[in-house]
């Protein structure tokens, strides 16, 4: 597939803006400014950007713990999302969820999730919804490899197949789940080899070439649409940082060469280069992209750090919708 | 209304008229769990509803509940008011997650964007020699949970207009049916009604004891009061009906009147929201007891299949009414 | 394969019992004899039979609420048997356990289980015991296809690949889960195409065909033992009768033409033409071998009906193991 | 023992210890988690085990909680004394069918045949901004279980004792760490020791009023009680550190003489232990009370991210000083 430029561009700028953000997070949680767990997709933005990108805007996506890329590329904005990493009440969830929890049902993301897998019958849910309705929305759970091995996914994914729901699973296949690799944790190399145990299409991509993804998920994503039922993308990538917080070389459970190779294939930097080798852009172009959305991150950054922690009333509100009482009597 | 002479209803037959009704007037209500559809359910709660209202809004799900609750959710957030249904309380196990971190979570980790209009059904109790896995009385692990509401009803009469309440509330809501009582038989007024989630009934009025029960507990608490009746004891019966919110208002107030409470409930007495309760009420009318609150529950041991160690398992009539004389005969201190 | 005259008579021996205490026990729940519910195997009995006759003493198995064959292929007497299903003191269980929890464990049956799926972590569990112990054991898990919907199965299912354990996975696939037929609950037609997303191997079998179920069996369990890991079997077979209880005819959720289909492939009597055909025995031994169980059957429902019934004081224990406390002082 | 001086360790190095030592001992104790083996844990809680006694007896494992606690099961149940772990007590709701239908009935279901010498590890409680979903302490939930044992320690010398008796014990023991004490130092013998499950602690004597609390609340109790010696009363602070079984004559021995009683928990009040605790002590001690039981506990609300409102949602020690105040203060009736 031949990509127009727009659409190029737009992939680039996506993903400049996931790196952005979670340095710019990974940064605020190295000088202690963010409370809780924070995980980074630095090195994954491919597969959120190349994804989203095939949505529609009432297209929904459902995330995982590591969900900040996810969110971006689905049209997140930086404000509240920094406000809600800072636990302010002017972030998405009003500093009640945090990174984990993080999301924006306006833009069609259903939420990080803090239990592995959980985001995925939640994806299939709203999936059943929407082919209700007929309005040709697609649902994109998006999960990690390890997550692959537990019960939510399996029921969910058959679920999807049973019901030829338009659900498109996504799967980030960063080869460790926390601190152990997949080979200790399943007897198979490529997620992708589920697909078939559950009635339904699966490919692998290169999870960090954002063209590839793009075309896999348009491909997936229209046969959705159609009507044709669910699929699975499996996309071979890597997290250039530690499970949670920045810290990439010198761990004691993967090598430093390992993360070095993946580096190499930046997904950014690759496609910066194709790019730009290609003639879509020039690097004035690029320079100007990041620096205009480093200056957005510093924005938010601001906003956020300006912006009110909740206060004790905020407690125990939103715990429950106050629903009108229905009209008639009871006997 | 309930003492205009009408059509009769069994239980499944009002939870069932409940659901009915609601689909028909919203189309945004549907349903899914394993055999509603084409079968109508193990229990029959779903008769008849796939044949009305076709396979799109009735599914027939894979056994997956944690899929089931998932599917529920998913929707429910999209704007649906879903009905998901898990066959026995005891498969809730499984789904737990689903239930508790994730449908009873979510409005509030969104910091409120999220909407949750989902009813969950499930069939609870013994005595029908189905052993431990399935017989539980679960709902102590629900009702602790912030975020859920969770109903229980002990007729067909509360059973039909809190079934409707359940789907029409816009929160995650856990409707248990007691498996001994879907056949019992009660009038029904045939046009929709609604029963308010977290309002107690006083069942019985009586001055002397009050008892709370719920689900099955509160048809044997009322024989119970009969019985001691006769004696010259008057109970006050009090069925909370929703056990989340539960209505300790009602209950305290008659506890005030008649300064001695039992708490009757099927689940085991360790830990069972009886628990709550009791302390609840020694908090808010400790200076009008006479006698320390008296709890009724299973024993510490999982649910026996035997027909006779279950009848000796499940609180019956007989020791409602020794645990009544009991709480009775306690003399009066310094009185 | 050519089985032995004896593995022959043997697997005839195993169905018939299963047969009979099947049938025995369906009639006397129609006479309201027995409390609780009741899951009959009747048409599937090739399965455990077949697949029980691969395994040692030692080996073990973890069942489904179908579990009576299971327990009678592995070794279960019918005295305890009838009786548990009774509720009598004198069953396996005490008659705290019944039908759907019956097992025994000195012949290495892990219980049925009333939980779809659960039983198959237990199994899984098991093998990391005999794994760790090295003696060989084998575990093997039965279970529905229905259940290889729930997320329980997949977890376990992976683990065992992921552990390298040795255990062999048995799909008893008789195509409905209670009232609803498995093609409106997955979109595959096969279990076995769930193997390869476990990197295990699986085959599927004909289910009504002992000798061949047997076959299947042998090689699993050879590879297990051996330590080369688990593998998955599909077989594929019927229930004659309903989902619990007798009634066969006349349901509404499948057709008379689909049961009278199966029957005729009866895994009993197409097994006895085999192996009279084959000269490996007699019409005459057959009828023995049947008046011989009937006997058999008859003298456990006498001793199950003339058993006492648990007392209460029995309520109440079997809850807990007392330990004898360790003799170190806490501080 | 106690006041001897010597080696410090802290919470988690009291639990790796425990764990050490009985594996050293015994060659059937065995671990299995996600991330335990080669990582030592997320919170280091099996730091350098798999080193010791290899990969055989500390098992990586996939994300695969139900299966996780199978895998223990099953090999309990063939002689083993597994210990698995679930990371976050959260988590236990993805696997509650394992350990309260499955490990919890096993041995019930089986007329006795079975017995599961099973420890189930995982880390509870609120304090680290972890939000909804790995803050939550769910103890409720397993010990209303027949079956189950439930322990929650307060400090490293407990954390030793318990777990190796956790160990040890023959049946199904959930070991729960409070997050937040994990870093908590103090003298802990060097050898082996075993303080029994079931066993109430007084932790600090006092006349005036009874302070039940466990995990994290255990400490900060005793620094209200401090706070409110310098005003004169003299708190009586009680660890139960076993949850299931619960030593309830200790407390109630100790409510006896002080007639009054406050429960503390850090699971949410509605629904939570305190409920069973409280009408345990009213039922036993209804005489002696000169005020209702008082019970502290988490608003009905999910865990909040916010640092702010997590630190208004956790019971504190100011909350647990007003809470004895409010107590205290309570005129006597009449007397
Ligand atoms: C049910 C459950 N078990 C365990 C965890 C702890 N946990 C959080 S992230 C994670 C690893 C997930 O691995 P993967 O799905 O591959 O995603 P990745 O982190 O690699 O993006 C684990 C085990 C959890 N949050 N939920
Ligand atoms: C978790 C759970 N969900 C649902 C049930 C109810 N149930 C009992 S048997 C059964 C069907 C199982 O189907 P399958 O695994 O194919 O076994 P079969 O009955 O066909 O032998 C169902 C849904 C259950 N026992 N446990
Ligand atoms: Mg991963
Ligand atoms: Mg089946």
């Amino acid at each position: 597939m031949e990509l127009n430029t727009d659409t190029q561009l737009d992939l680039h700028h996506t993903m400049v803006r996931i790196r952005l953000f979670e340095e710019a997070a990974g940064q605020l949680a190295e000088a202690a400014k963010l409370p809780g767990f924070l995980h980074l997709c630095v090195g994954q933005e491919a597969v959120a950007a190349g994804v989203c990108a095939t949505l529609n805007d009432d297209d929904q996506i459902a995330s995982n713990h590591r969900g900040h890329g996810h969110l971006v590329a689905k049209g997140g904005q930086f404000r509240p999302m920094m406000a809600e990493l800072m636990a302010k009440s002017t972030g998405y969830c009003k500093g009640k969820g945090g990174s984990m929890h993080i999301s924006d049902l306006s833009v069609g993301m259903l939420g990080a999730n803090g239990i592995v897998g959980a985001g995925v019958p939640i994806a299939v849910g709203a999936a059943w919804a929407n082919s209700l309705r007929g309005r040709g929305q697609v649902s994109v759970p998006f999960f990690g490899d390890g997550s692959t091995n537990i019960g939510a996914f399996h029921e969910a994914a058959n679920m999807a197949a049973a019901l030829k729901l338009p659900v498109v699973f996504v799967c980030e296949n960063n080869e460790y789940g926390e601190f152990t690799p997949r080979d200790k944790t399943m007897a198979i190399a490529d997620i992708v080899d589920r697909a078939a145990g559950y009635g339904m299409p699966g490919v692998i991509v290169d999870g960090m070439d954002v063209v590839a993804v793009y075309e896999a998920a348009s491909e997936a994503v229209d046969r959705a649409r159609r009507g044709d039922g669910p699929s699975l993308i499996e996309a071979k990538t890597f997290r250039f940082y530690n499970h949670h917080g920045i810290q990439n070389l010198g761990l004691r459970y993967r090598t430093d060469e390992e993360v070095e190779h993946w580096k190499q294939r930046d997904p950014i930097f690759t496609f910066e280069d194709q790019i730009v080798g290609a003639g879509s852009t020039t690097r004035e172009h690029i320079t100007e992209v990041w620096n205009h959305e480093r200056a957005n991150i510093a924005d938010a950054v601001e906003f956020a750090e300006h912006s009110p922690t909740p206060t004790t009333d905020q407690l125990l509100t939103d715990v429950y919708t106050i629903s009108s009482q229905t009209a008639e009597v009871s006997p | 209304m309930t003492d205009s002479p009408g059509r009769k209803l069994s239980y499944v037959q009002a939870f069932t008229e409940a659901v009915r009704l609601e689909m028909a007037d919203d189309p945004t209500v549907i349903c899914a769990g394993e055999d509603i559809g084409f079968f109508g359910g193990v229990f029959q709660s779903y008769a008849g509803l796939q044949t009305e209202f076709g396979v799109d809004r009735v599914v027939d799900t894979p056994i997956s509940e944690q899929a089931i609750v998932g599917l529920g959710l998913g929707a429910a957030v999209n704007g649906m008011r879903p009905i998901v249904d898990i066959m026995f309380m005891d498969f809730m196990a499984v789904a737990l997650d689903q239930i508790i971190n994730q449908a009873a979570k979510i409005k509030y980790m969104f910091g409120g964007a999220a909407t949750v209009p989902l009813t969950i059904t499930t069939g609870g109790g013994a005595g029908m020699s189905a052993a431990a896995q399935h017989s539980q009385s679960l709902e102590a692990l629900l009702c602790h949970i912030p975020g859920l509401k969770v109903v229980y009803p002990s007729n067909p009469l509360d059973m039909k207009g809190l079934m409707a309440s359940c789907i029409r509330d816009d929160n995650p809501t856990v409707m248990v049916k007691h498996k001994r009582l879907l056949g019992m038989k009660a009038e029904v007024p045939e046009e929709r009604y609604y029963t308010p989630l977290g309002e107690a009934r006083v069942i019985r009025p009586g001055n002397d004891v009050t008892v709370v029960a719920w689900g099955k507990m509160t048809n044997d608490a009322l024989a119970a009061a009969d019985t001691l009746a006769r004696d010259g004891i008057e109970c006050e019966v009090i069925d909370p009906r929703t056990l989340q919110p539960f209505d300790i208002g009602t209950v305290v107030e008659s506890v005030r009147r008649t300064n001695r409470a039992v708490v009757v409930h099927e689940a085991v007495r360790f830990g069972g929201l009886g628990g709550e309760i009791a302390s609840q009420i020694q908090e808010n009318a400790f200076d009008y007891l006479d006698a320390p609150v008296a709890r009724l529950g299973a024993p510490f041991s999982p649910v026996p299949f035997s027909p006779d160690l279950e009848a000796a398992y499940i609180p019956s009539q007989e020791r409602i009414v020794e645990e009544v004389r009991s709480v009775m005969a306690r003399p009066l201190l310094g009185g």
